[in-house]
């Protein structure tokens, strides 16, 4: 990436060190990390081990499964070793075998133990179809975008969010038509607290579409037919963030999703969920997502939907040096950190878009290597569509005026409904207006050397160095529990789905995380 | 003056001269754009007691979708004297005066109890009402002299915050509904107040809906006592509650 | 698939799902702003025929106004199936057709009168049907060999251009309307066919309208053979022209 | 004033260059214009003597009393010396006078000339009064500024367009409580071609409310009124280019207007009005508005309406300069000079922005003195109001960037009709978002050195100088015949009005603009 003007003056040593401070802060977390594990992330491996469906009552198998492990008190040695020992003694494939114990056949826990030498060779062939299986599907997704085109950036992103995945489906794909190069189904308010995924096609949820796998498919497959007509790669996007987020993220990768949104304290802040239980997800969720190339979003776009966006910028920015680590932690690359940040500064504040300049370019300049995703107005925007319009199309302005990567795309109906398919329309004309008529804006003009923007961007770097500094003082969790993020205050031990969390037993043993790490691991050197 | 004067028994739209009627509207079609999209859509609006339709605009949407812009004049009007404003009916105090007027009038703090129920998770709205920091320059509940809050937070199902009502026997219960989409709203509200009826405690409470498309209206129409909308100041949900209260004690 | 398909017997906007009746309006009402003018702006809106009006915005427009943005559902809908397309009639050919046609049909070039009548001081659209250059790269009647154009300009009073053509022996008139307010056009328009046909020159000639707010209904209804709107491209024009004189030599 | 930044490093000799060949260009007209006079320009003497009214058949007295002196061979003399005659004559006031000739009685030229000693006396006498009731006037206006206070720049800048005055002023007071500075009461569609100004208060026009001195007081009194409610002071626009030109600024002196529209050539270009009657109208009238403190609005906006804005940049800047010398040449002084420029570039033009800034931002820095006028998106405007206010909101920013002075304030729906109140709403909160939002940023960036901008305006100015130079070369009358501005070719001896002008005799005396010269030059040096 060349160095694009304008530019800000940071200090390269301020810069070094936020980013060491950083890293120490998740080093910390990440020795809990290492000894843990959730039902989730076991769920995770048994939905890579191809297990899908439901039983009689509608619970899916993968929880029926885990379940059952935890129930018989053999969680702490991982799922994978009862499946595989299950097969070997029903001589079953995986879902027969979880299909069986859905039906309450029998309990893998009440199965005796198989010969450890058949049992590992179990588990190899599993693991070994199972990451076959994600690769395959990751190398179609490098493919197809190669040869339809990577759109340019700042990539215009939609959502839809009916409810219904075939209303999804044609306003998906009248977005496509229109120019967009990514759609998100957003999921139903409801979802992220569930503890389990729910099962098949889904026609009814409230301010947006539950994520399934099935879901997942027909849209993922309704935009390939449609990108081949435009003639452009679409990206498609989910949300995994919530109880359920290292088995969306492999939903996603078994269904070529190529954005998920994945934030390393998201749960915790704005759904209320368990830090530990997030905390370790994040890790198993990006890892998948890192080796399926699944570009992640972080969320420090909703700290200031709560929060100051003045004020509290650093906080932003000390979020995205966390969210940075962690995913570094996960051997990801960086051209799939979509670190998140936004225009939500009252419209009515004197010089607040030279603030929205100062702020946006920061983020640019201190990921120069990722993807930024950059969200539009929305606390500020009222039932003034037109003022809306006109916030947007600012938005629009500093977004190609400072290079951002994803441009979530404003709504001018924002404060009124989740959006028609006009609006969805408007917003996309508007963006394909401003990037087009200020095009080459950004090699255009310089800021002002001491200029205000010079100066804001890197006070707020200084602050958040200052802010790193008092979380690695106190650790991460104290300062989550201080009301650090967002103004929003969780204690260690509350929070949703803190019982799923189990620390790992001596025979813990989950080959498709070593896997996929040693894979990552080899990439990376 | 030589200039047409308002008639308030039957006021109509001003664009640029009294009574002109003038219009605009957007939506969209389902069908291609093309002469026959343009005429369905002007017999649409005209079908709406508009005259002088002009679609002033109209763009394909994909190939099944028309997005059309119009500008119309309308024939009906409204006749203002009869329209009463249709809204939360109190005296309009500062926190000052509700504290003043509970000491004086009720005698001991009202007990509060807050939450957003079901599944939405917006407490920005709740917030600005009861946290003390308040809505722009005016003061949250949480900061009156007479007022005990519990803020319960999001999500919360409506058997929870009944409970919370016994065990701190509240005098007033708040909620907040700002996700509308496919009506959900009423859907929680009316559960809140089937469980509240069944636990016996919807006549010990004052209750109270707010959120961004909250009307006191579909408040009062849903079994609540007052609905309040869009910038709502603490002040006026402050006023109300010690108005009413007082009144329940008479 | 789960999802509503579109009724063409009686299509309805589409906010976000089929048959939602979505639409979106704005208007001004001549009373200050409060919960008064907004329940007279649902009034209102209610009596077009919609259903779940949401008034999402409200603004002072100085003391005695108040602008609103609103949005509602209709439950009025069209028979999209019994719907003609209103318009011009004719084969669509491109230069070289039109002049070839012409040359087959008519033997001799058409002489065509243009101008922008009344008050009006619009050449631009006049001009982009006639002058060479044409419009978004389709050349006008002037690049035809087919067509004798004289284009008088603006502001022709109906009299001067009624001298025009009689002066040409022209074959087709065309004339100009861009400012429509207080219905101007309509004025304009009608003093030229009346001065055409008081001067009997009405039924020797095709007589066309155009400009950004003519429709053909319009044009038709006011005595003219044909009206173009917004978005005409010259080709549209000289094709309607060359068989419309065809047609009339037969 | 500073220097502002963002600036453009102009070529200083080059712009020297330009101003000496605009000023050569001039001269040779200014030639024409010093032997000549116009019926109109005698009817503005007439009225600043206080003759006012219609006679029976509705025809304004000044239009009675010159057309009696014309018919009766009179006019090389001046209409001053007739009117002078005639009132020692008859011993009448002028309006006695005029209203005698009204009905028919006599006519002036049927009068025995008087004693010469008497009329130079006479002519002196109505000459001070007209003079110092003007003087009053200018000075009273020029007060309430100080006391009310100028508003910052870019001035807010609106149109009401109803037809019927009082209509206009009750959307007028809607505007100024809504913020608007300045408000212009458009003209019916027809008036520019009358060789007459219509009488009275009027309640019928098409496009536009006729300009009477009568609709001049009603609205001048409303916003009076209004801006003591919004403690600001409000200025009142109309326009001065047709057939009345010097008329017309007569009543807006008399009448405290603060701006006309006048432009040297607009009346040749776009209304067919005849060459040398424009030219010679114009530098009467622009004497007017410089003793009045009126501030002119140029006209070259309307060149990009009809030719390519890119294309024919430079034929704005030509005409900017041309239109400079001949306000200097009336002893103007740079700061009631509203020099016109507009934002009118398809907003389909990859970098459009760009060109935008690049252009305005040279009207800026060759009038630094200069109050410029900057001119909506219009022509590009469509029925697609949403799309019409994003780019409004660009105009916007790049007046408040590129430091302009009046901004006339786009409508989202200019291509559908005059302004709704509501529009003009609209239009007003876009502006003050954008201005407030983004105040400071002109002096936050920067633009790069030999970047498109810089080069670009260069060019502009390049390409402005050689066709000064051919201008020059073949003279301005030939170049407008060549259709140099605005696409359009207009004739020397074609044209409305033409024969409403006429060589000075020997004897031709025009006491007011003698007054109003001396004056100015007294102050100019
Ligand atoms: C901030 C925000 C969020 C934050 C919420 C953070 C938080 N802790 O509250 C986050 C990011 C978490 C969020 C998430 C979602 N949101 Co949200 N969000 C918003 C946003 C941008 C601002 C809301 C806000 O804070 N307004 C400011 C407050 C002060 O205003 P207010 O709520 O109207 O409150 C005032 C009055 O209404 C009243 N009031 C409110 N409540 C009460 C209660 C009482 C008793 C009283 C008396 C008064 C009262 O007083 C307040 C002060 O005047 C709006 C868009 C917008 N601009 O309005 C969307 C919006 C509300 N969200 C929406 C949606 C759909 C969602 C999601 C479902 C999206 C998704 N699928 O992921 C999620 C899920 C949330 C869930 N489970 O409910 C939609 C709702 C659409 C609809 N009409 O149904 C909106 C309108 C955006 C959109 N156009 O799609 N959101
Ligand atoms: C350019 C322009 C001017 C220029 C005109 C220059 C010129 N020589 O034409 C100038 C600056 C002189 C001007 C002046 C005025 N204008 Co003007 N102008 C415009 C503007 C910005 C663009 C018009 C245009 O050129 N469009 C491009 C052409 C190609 O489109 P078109 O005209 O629609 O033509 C197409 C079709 O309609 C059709 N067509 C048109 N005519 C014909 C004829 C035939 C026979 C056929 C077959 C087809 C056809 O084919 C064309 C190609 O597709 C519009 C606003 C807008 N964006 O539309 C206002 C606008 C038209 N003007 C307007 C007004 C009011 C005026 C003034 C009266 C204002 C004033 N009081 O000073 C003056 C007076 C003019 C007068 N006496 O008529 C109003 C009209 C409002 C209304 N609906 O009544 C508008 C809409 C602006 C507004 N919102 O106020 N204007
Ligand atoms: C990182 C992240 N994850 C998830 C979500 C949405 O999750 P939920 O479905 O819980 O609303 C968001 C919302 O903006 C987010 O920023
Ligand atoms: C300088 C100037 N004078 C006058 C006018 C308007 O004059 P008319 O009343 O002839 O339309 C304009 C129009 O934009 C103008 O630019």
């Amino acid at each position: 990436m060349n160095k694009r003007i304008p530019h800000l003056d940071l200090d390269e040593n301020l810069v070094r060190e936020a980013r060491k401070l950083a890293k120490d802060v998740t080093d910390d977390v990440q020795r809990f990390i290492d000894v843990k594990s959730t039902t989730s992330v076991e769920r995770t491996v048994v939905r890579l081990y191809g297990i899908d469906g439901i039983d009689a009552e509608d619970v899916p198998l993968p929880n029926v499964i885990v379940d059952d492990v935890k129930n018989g008190g053999g969680l702490d040695r991982g799922v994978a070793y009862w499946i595989a020992n299950g097969c070997i003694a029903k001589s079953m494939m995986p879902q027969e075998l979880a299909e069986a114990v859905g039906r309450r056949e029998f309990s893998l826990m009440d199965l005796p133990p198989q010969n450890e030498g058949l049992v590992a060779e179990k588990i190899d062939e599993m693991t070994k179809s199972a990451i076959e299986h994600i690769t395959e599907i990751r190398e179609t997704r490098d493919r197809m975008l190669e040869e339809l085109g990577d759109p340019p950036q700042p990539y215009l992103y939609v959502i839809v969010a009916t409810g219904n995945i075939y209303e999804d489906v044609v306003q998906a794909r009248a977005a496509v038509k229109e120019g967009a190069d990514i759609v998100a189904v957003i999921r139903s308010t409801a979802q992220s607290l569930l503890d389990y995924v729910p099962y098949g096609a889904t026609t009814e949820g409230y301010g947006g579409t539950y994520a399934t796998q099935e879901n997942f498919k027909i849209m993922r497959a309704a935009l390939d037919e449609v990108q081949q007509e435009v003639g452009r790669y679409v990206r498609l996007t989910n949300y995994a963030s919530g109880l359920c987020m290292p088995e969306i993220t492999a939903m996603g990768a078994l269904e070529g999703l190529d954005f998920l949104l994945n934030d390393s304290m998201y749960g915790i802040l704005f759904r209320n969920i368990n830090m530990i239980r997030t905390f370790v997800d994040q890790y198993t969720s990006r890892l998948i997502s890192a080796y399926s190339h699944i570009t992640i979003n972080t969320g420090e776009d909703n700290y200031i939907k709560t929060s100051d966006p003045i004020d509290r910028a650093h906080t932003v920015t000390t979020s995205q040096l966390i969210n940075e680590q962690f995913a570094l932690k996960s051997y990801m690359k960086p051209e799939y950190m979509g670190i998140g940040h936004a225009f939500e500064i009252d419209p009515d504040v004197t010089n607040g878009l030279l603030y929205e300049i100062a702020h946006a370019m920061l983020t640019r300049e201190l990921f120069p290597q990722a993807t930024p995703k950059y969200m539009p107005p929305t606390r500020h925007m009222t039932g003034n569509i037109f003022k809306g319009y006109a916030m947007n199309s600012l938005y629009n302005l500093v977004s190609i005026m400072t290079g951002q990567s994803i441009q979530l795309l404003g709504m001018l109906t924002e404060a009124i409904h989740t959006p028609f398919l006009q609006d969805r329309y408007l917003a996309i004309s508007n963006a394909k207006y401003v990037f087009n008529n200020a095009k080459d804006i950004g090699n255009e003009i310089v800021f002002k050397s001491d200029g205000f923007i010079q100066k804001r961007a890197n006070e707020v770097l200084e602050n958040a160095v200052k802010l790193l500094e008092h979380v690695k003082a106190v650790g991460l969790i104290s300062a989550i529990e201080e009301g650090t993020f967002g103004d929003i205050s969780r204690k260690r031990d509350e929070g949703k789905g803190g019982d799923g969390v189990f620390t790992k037993g001596e025979d813990y043993y989950n080959p498709i995380l070593e896997a996929i790490i040693e894979e990552l691991r080899g990439e990376s050197v | 003056m030589n200039v047409k004067k308002v008639d308030l028994s039957r006021i109509k739209p001003y664009g640029d001269q009294m009574d002109d009627g003038a219009v605009q509207l957007s939506f969209t079609l389902p069908v291609s754009n093309g002469p026959r999209a343009r005429e369905a859509a002007r017999q649409l609006v005209n079908s709406m007691g508009f005259s002088e339709v002009q679609i002033v605009f109209s763009e394909d949407l994909s190939d099944d979708f028309t997005f059309f812009i119009v500008y119309g004049k309308t024939e009906k009007f409204v006749d203002y004297n009869s329209i009463k404003a249709i809204g939360v009916e109190s005296p309009k105090m500062n926190m000052e005066q509700v504290d003043e007027y509970i000491s004086t009038n009720i005698g001991h703090p009202i007990i509060v109890v807050g939450a957003t129920i079901g599944t939405d998770a917006h407490t920005v709205g709740l917030d600005s009402i009861l946290n003390m920091k308040g809505f722009h320059g005016d003061s949250g509940l949480e900061r009156y002299r007479m007022f005990e809050v519990y803020n319960l937070g999001s999500q919360i199902a409506p058997t929870e915050l009944a409970k919370k009502v016994r065990e701190v026997n509240a005098n007033v219960v708040l909620v907040s509904q700002v996700v509308t989409q496919r009506n959900i709203h009423i859907k929680h509200l009316t559960e809140l107040v089937d469980v509240l009826e069944a636990e016996g405690l919807r006549d010990r409470v004052l209750l109270i809906a707010g959120g961004p498309r909250i009307t006191h209206e579909l408040a009062v129409e849903l079994g609540y006592d007052a609905g309040f909308g869009a910038g709502t100041m603490p002040s006026d949900v402050a006023s109300y509650i010690a108005s009413e209260v007082a009144k329940k004690l008479l």
